[in-house]
């Protein structure tokens, strides 16, 4: 009726960052580990079972335990399971210390809505403008500072993002209202959005292609469909597209300027929003 | 009652059932203020001008008052189970009253204390600072409120032609006693003083 | 007739019952029954609640396995009586959904585990295999019981309030669980459940100190005790900074205090949160500071629920391979060691949560650490039934399913322990899988094997035993069956909490497995039906229990078979340790705790069947 | 009670401590209020003053733990109950100041 395999490894959705394969042969070395013990485990069950069942005749011994055998089944899983976390941890640093981040080709702002996914990329200027929490609004959902000539040519989307390909990307992370989790299955990432503070999270996607990005923790009755796109382009195709958001932002600022003379300096975030988002 | 067992062995530890559980509940205890001062820890680091505006609107001298308060009825307390020990009725009488009184002003000047901020504007919503202080000193105040319903009681049977005179277990009543006065020792540096 | 039952037809002989129920005193039927003292009342009292939330938190799975299965088809037979804030056209709506995900959960842990691990079995099991007549407290011992029906009820009542119950999951993280009366009720009700529980801890800890029989060392006590106590600790300790958690979650529900809640926050409706306007300027609440007040009660408290049964296990296996544990001393280490590393393990639910890498590195470092006890509980029971002779009895039958299925559910927990692969993993169905297999093919299967057990002991009568092979045989398979696939899903990237996983393209080839697993979640919630009818069944047609069916060695045999109040009938001093299985000093394969040495054989050998 | 003390002994202990705690309560209260650190100390003298209060805090809890709720005088074994409680509190603070960091 469908492929079923009883083997977890085959599992995993095709891998595309610089660490995903790293982190599936980690996650199979656990697996073989896994299933060595649990054989162990389970063939020793079964024949105690089968051996030591009660029939006439059958006598149990009177034993108590034995301290050396006691010892070494103390001490072989302390080692190895130490030697697992030390080895392991390698990973762990690579993946989340900060001081291990690599210096960024590109650096993004996501933010989480219920429920809807955000991004906020430079601009024309290549540089994200201040924000901070006492300037959001629903209008202006990365808090960004309007005082601050970079944050005026910010881009704002939802939904579906570009990012070029073999490129280190930075995405700092957060939300708006309530917890979500920044999830790129293909990706091997997934990383909690804190409303309040703002988390680093890198990769480097090495296919081009579609990727789905979920959204892992529950943040409410539209959480399961919360989800985004992540469009992982080669360099050209993506500075294509950038240039054109490029443009179509300096038209809407320009049109902006023109039509009013008013003091909303406050880049509508949702504005922008509807105009280039393509995302369901 | 109905059972064949001889229990004169009882308690094992030499320790009363009832005191060696107080014990265990105010172990707990301290985990659940500790669950407090932690969040107050965490919060007060990443607030600390919130905090120290909070704790400049409190009423130190007010609390200052309570603490000597909660102190003094904690020595009557111990005063009242060494008297009751030593079968010195009118003395634990004497000892247990003042520990309701000085229970009951307690509560009196937290009243004042609360409408006091209410009438200024002040809520638990009012600030991090506030929920915390709302809260924990509000858990305490029900600490002592608890504490004063045994008392209390323990107080009138006193009077009562039977009297009372299990002090071990007016004993186990102040170990939560002195509990409660150890709380309002920590609260009071921490939410009056050091900012 | 299976060798089981004849088993325990040749039962106990050392002692025949002149008068099984001690004392019987003309109690009113409240005092009896509804307020009872009496600690196997209230343990009953504790089965009893369990059981039916366990119906309820079942009922809920069922719905949930229904829409993960055939999303938006109505709910066959209940559907169409649900109002229609919960269904639409009979289907669940996403709402609903994730509010019967957090009361399954919530009910199953607050409710059901917990209860019946440190509730029912506490109760019933200390006083009587310590050889005494009650708890310490009888009177808290009452209250505890009836803290947890009021809480479930508070809880419960959440579906008929606006906007429905709680609904962000059983781990009720802020911001999202700081608005709603529904998520009001849930931190109402779980501060009284653990108030229940602290109270409960608080008496179990005293009673084992003070009241043990006459020459019970601590290291006499059977490792179900032994397990207990240990709990105890943990439900003391970690409870409160739980109940503080919720207390400050309440406040901010309330009042919007800030203190979860960071500053400027929306609202689902675009609005800012009350707090924002207060806090504005200095940053606000820290919603990774509940997470971590939470995890510090709620991980202890995965071994709350799997220590007690890890305790019954052993000694379900002692008993029925008729040989003495192996390594009594190093379960009891193993216990403590499990208990106390369980207390600084906390932030491995955390590791991405946003905080401190370096913390997570400790967290991983400690988490991998617990599996050591752990590992050495598993191969000391492969060392019991090492050299025994094992009887197949629907409890020992349980017991070896727990060992096979939580030696499952504990490997998996190394793999989420390990940080890295834990970033993959997280909030995916291998969680979840995770989850059922230390907690139903754990706990639960430890559970019915201690029900078996004891139910002569608690009801005076004899389960039917091919009944309960059938439910083990069933429930085994189907368990397997239903749970094992979801680790693949996991694999996947099949996130948990979903009301509908088909939006996402990638998880659309898992349906036939979704589809899969529910059948055999349909099929498993049916061979509980088993359990139920034995369990009512056997109440009244049950044949009579003997005092010691299980020729047993430890004290609760000594009683009566259906003790009263009192418990026991003679007077109970200790002169051994609780697993002289095959002892050389008896021509017996057993020698009870109470039995006065030199050991003298009174009556015939009975043939060991 | 008492390790074989007298009532009058026991007596005289309680009063001392009542006179220890007043001292204290009165020195918390000063060293809080009326003792300023130069300017020049800039943050030293926010943390002097928290390290002053907690200090007095524990040295006054440690008296009603001792005297007032008989611990110096009981059975040995029951100071598990303050000390275990005390450790866990320890781990939990220093966990999320110490390795947490900021972020928790
Ligand atoms: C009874 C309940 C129970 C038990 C016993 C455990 C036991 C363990 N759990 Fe589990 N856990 C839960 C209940 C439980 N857990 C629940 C409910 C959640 C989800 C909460 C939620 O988010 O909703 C969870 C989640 C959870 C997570 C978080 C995952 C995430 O959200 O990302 C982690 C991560 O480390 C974890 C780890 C472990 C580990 C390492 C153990 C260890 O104690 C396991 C130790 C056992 C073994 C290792 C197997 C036996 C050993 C051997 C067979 C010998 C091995 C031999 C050699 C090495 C030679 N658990
Ligand atoms: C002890 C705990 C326990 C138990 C027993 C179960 C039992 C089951 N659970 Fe549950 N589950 C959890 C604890 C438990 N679960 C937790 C902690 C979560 C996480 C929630 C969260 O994300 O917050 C979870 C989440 C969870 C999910 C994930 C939901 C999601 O993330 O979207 C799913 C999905 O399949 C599921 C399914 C099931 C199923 C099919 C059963 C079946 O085994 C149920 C079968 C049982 C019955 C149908 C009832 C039969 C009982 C009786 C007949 C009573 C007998 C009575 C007498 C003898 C009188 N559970
Ligand atoms: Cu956003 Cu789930
Ligand atoms: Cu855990």
């Amino acid at each position: 009726m469908f492929d079923f395999s009883w083997n977890m490894l085959t599992y995993f959705p095709p891998g595309v960052s610089t660490y995903s394969d790293a982190l599936d042969d980690l996650f199979r070395l656990v697996y073989w580990i896994s299933v060595a013990i649990f054989l162990l485990v389970q063939i020793t069950l079964v024949v105690f079972i089968v051996k030591y069942r009660t029939r006439p005749g059958h006598k149990s011994i009177y034993h108590h335990g034995n301290n050396v055998v006691e010892f070494v089944w103390t001490l072989a899983p302390t080692l190895l399971f130490a030697g697992l976390g030390l080895y392991s941890d390698e990973m762990w640093k690579v993946v989340k210390y900060s001081s291990r981040l690599p210096l960024p080709d590109i650096e993004i702002d996501v933010v989480g809505q219920a429920f809807n996914w955000h991004a906020r990329y430079p601009g024309a200027d290549g540089i994200l403008g201040k924000r901070h929490a006492r300037y959001r609004t629903a209008q202006n959902l990365f808090g960004i500072d309007p005082t601050d000539p970079h944050g005026k040519d910010d881009i704002v989307l939802t939904g579906e993002f570009n990012l070029p390909v073999n490129k280190n990307v930075v995405v700092h992370l957060s939300s708006v209202d309530v917890l979500h989790s920044y999830f790129l299955p293909n990706f091997r990432i997934k990383q909690d959005a804190v409303p309040g503070s703002w988390i680093d999270v890198w990769f480097n996607g090495t296919k081009p292609g579609k990727y789905e990005l979920a959204c892992a923790e529950l943040c409410g009755s539209g959480h399961y469909a919360m989800r985004g796109v992540l469009n992982l382009q080669s360099d050209k195709d993506f500075a294509e597209w950038m240039d054109a958001k490029i443009a179509a932002k300096k038209a809407v600022l320009a049109a902006e300027a023109a039509s009013t003379s008013s003091e909303t300096a406050v880049p509508s975030t949702a504005q922008q929003a509807a105009a280039s988002s393509t995302a369901h | 009652m109905s059972s064949a067992l001889s229990l004169a062995h009882e308690p094992v530890t030499g320790i009363r059932h009832g005191k060696l559980g107080m014990w265990i509940f105010l172990a707990s205890e301290v985990m659940f203020f500790s669950g407090f001062f932690t969040a107050f820890i965490i919060l007060r680091n990443s607030n600390l001008a919130v905090f120290a505006h909070g704790a400049a609107e409190l009423n130190w001298p007010l609390a200052a008052v309570n603490t000597v308060n909660l102190i003094v009825s904690s020595l009557t307390m111990a005063m009242a189970i060494l008297s009751l020990e030593h079968a010195n009725k009118s003395r634990f009488q004497l000892y247990l009253g003042i520990t309701f009184l000085c229970g009951l002003i307690f509560l009196i000047i937290k009243y004042f204390e609360y409408t006091a901020k209410f009438s200024h504007g002040i809520y638990p919503g009012t600030s991090s600072f506030f929920g915390l202080y709302f809260t924990m000193t509000g858990f305490h105040a029900m600490h002592v409120f608890a504490g004063m319903i045994p008392i209390g009681w323990i107080l009138a049977k006193s009077f009562t032609k039977r009297g009372y005179h299990d002090w071990e277990r007016v004993e186990i009543l102040g170990l939560y006693w002195h509990f409660v006065d150890l709380v309002w020792i920590f609260l009071f540096p921490v939410l009056y003083l050091i900012f | 007739m299976s060798a089981a039952s004849t088993y325990a037809e040749h039962a106990d002989t050392l002692t025949h019952d002149a008068h099984s129920h001690v004392g019987h005193h003309s109690v009113s039927f409240i005092r009896k029954y509804i307020f009872s003292t009496d600690h196997k009342t209230i343990a009953k009292q504790f089965l009893t609640s369990s059981l039916f939330f366990l119906l309820v938190g079942g009922a809920f799975a069922l719905f949930i396995r229904w829409q993960l299965a055939y999303p938006g088809e109505p709910i066959p037979i209940v559907g169409k009586w649900l109002p229609e804030t919960f269904v639409s056209n009979g289907a669940v709506q996403p709402g609903f959904y994730t509010q019967l995900v957090t009361m399954h959960a919530t009910i199953m842990i607050f409710f059901v585990i917990i209860p019946l691990a440190t509730g029912a079995f506490a109760n019933f099991c200390i006083p009587l295999m310590i050889g005494t007549d009650d708890m310490a407290m009888p009177t808290v011992n009452m209250i505890s019981f009836w803290l947890v029906p009021v809480a479930g009820l508070t809880v419960m009542s959440g579906f008929f309030v606006e906007g429905g119950a709680a609904a962000s999951g059983w781990t009720s993280y802020p911001p999202l669980s700081a608005s709603g009366t529904g998520h009001m009720l849930w931190v109402i009700g779980i501060f009284l459940v653990g108030f229940s529980s602290i109270l409960g801890g608080m008496n179990y800890l005293a009673t084992v100190l003070n009241k043990r029989a006459k020459g019970m060392r601590m290291f006499d006590l059977p490792l179900t005790v032994w397990a207990l106590f240990i709990t105890s600790i943990l439900q003391v300790l970690g409870t409160p900074v739980l109940a503080s958690a919720a207390a400050l979650l309440f406040v901010d529900q309330v009042f919007h205090a800030g203190i979860f809640i960071p500053e400027n926050l929306l609202t689902p409706t675009g609005g800012l949160y009350p707090s924002g306007a207060h806090v504005g300027a200095g940053g606000g609440g820290q919603p990774v500071l509940f997470q971590h007040l939470f995890w510090f009660y709620s991980h202890p408290a995965v071994y709350i629920m799997i220590l007690p049964v890890m305790g019954v296990v052993s000694d379900v296996l002692a008993t029925f391979a008729r040989k003495a544990i192996f390594g009594y001393k190093a379960m009891v280490f193993a216990i403590m060691a499990i208990a106390f590393l369980g207390f600084v393990v906390w932030g491995h639910h955390m590791f991405l949560s946003g905080m401190s890498p370096l913390l997570g590195t400790t967290f991983m470092l400690s988490t991998i650490v617990i599996a050591v006890p752990s590992s050495i509980k598993v191969f000391n029971w492969l060392g019991t039934i090492w050299k025994g002779n094992i009887h197949f009895t629907t409890p020992s039958l349980n017991a070896l399913g727990f060992i096979a299925t939580f030696v499952v559910g504990g490997l998996s927990g190394v793999f989420m322990a390990i940080g890295p692969i834990d970033v993959y993993i997280h909030d995916t169905y291998f969680i979840v899988a995770h989850i059922h297999y230390v907690l139903f093919g754990g706990a639960l299967f430890g559970i019915f094997a201690g029900l078996y057990y004891w139910y002569p002991k608690m009801f005076g009568k004899m389960y039917n035993e091919t009944l309960g092979k059938f439910h083990f045989a069933l429930t085994f398979i189907t368990f397997n069956l239903c749970f094992f696939p979801m680790h693949m899903i996991g694999v996947g990237g099949h996130m948990r909490r979903i009301h509908d996983p088909y939006v996402y393209e990638f998880l659309k080839p898992f349906q036939p497995i979704n589809q899969f697993i529910t059948v055999f979640a349909i099929l498993m919630g049916l061979a509980q039906l088993l359990l139920v009818f034995n369990f009512l069944w056997s109440l009244k047609y049950g044949r009579p229990a003997p005092r010691n069916p299980w020729r047993a060695n430890t004290l609760e045999w000594a009683a009566p078979a259906h003790p009263g109040h009192g418990n026991f009938d003679r007077d109970i001093t200790v002169y051994r340790a609780p697993y002289e299985y095959a002892s050389p000093e008896s021509k017996r394969d057993y020698l009870p705790q109470w039995i006065r040495p030199p050991y003298i054989e009174k009556e015939k050998t009975v043939s060991v069947s | 009670m008492g390790a074989g003390l007298s009532a009058a002994e026991m007596q005289r202990n309680y009063v001392r401590v009542f006179g220890a705690l007043m001292a204290f309560t009165l020195l918390t209260v000063i060293a809080a209020k009326l003792v300023h650190f130069p300017e020049s100390w800039g943050d030293a003298s926010t943390v002097l003053h928290v390290t002053i209060g907690i200090v007095i805090a524990i040295m006054k809890a440690w008296m009603v733990v001792y005297i007032f709720m008989h611990i110096k005088f009981d059975n040995p074994y029951l100071r598990v109950f303050i000390y275990v409680p005390l450790f866990l509190f320890c781990v939990l603070v220093f966990a999320l100041t110490v390795l947490g960091g900021p972020t928790l």
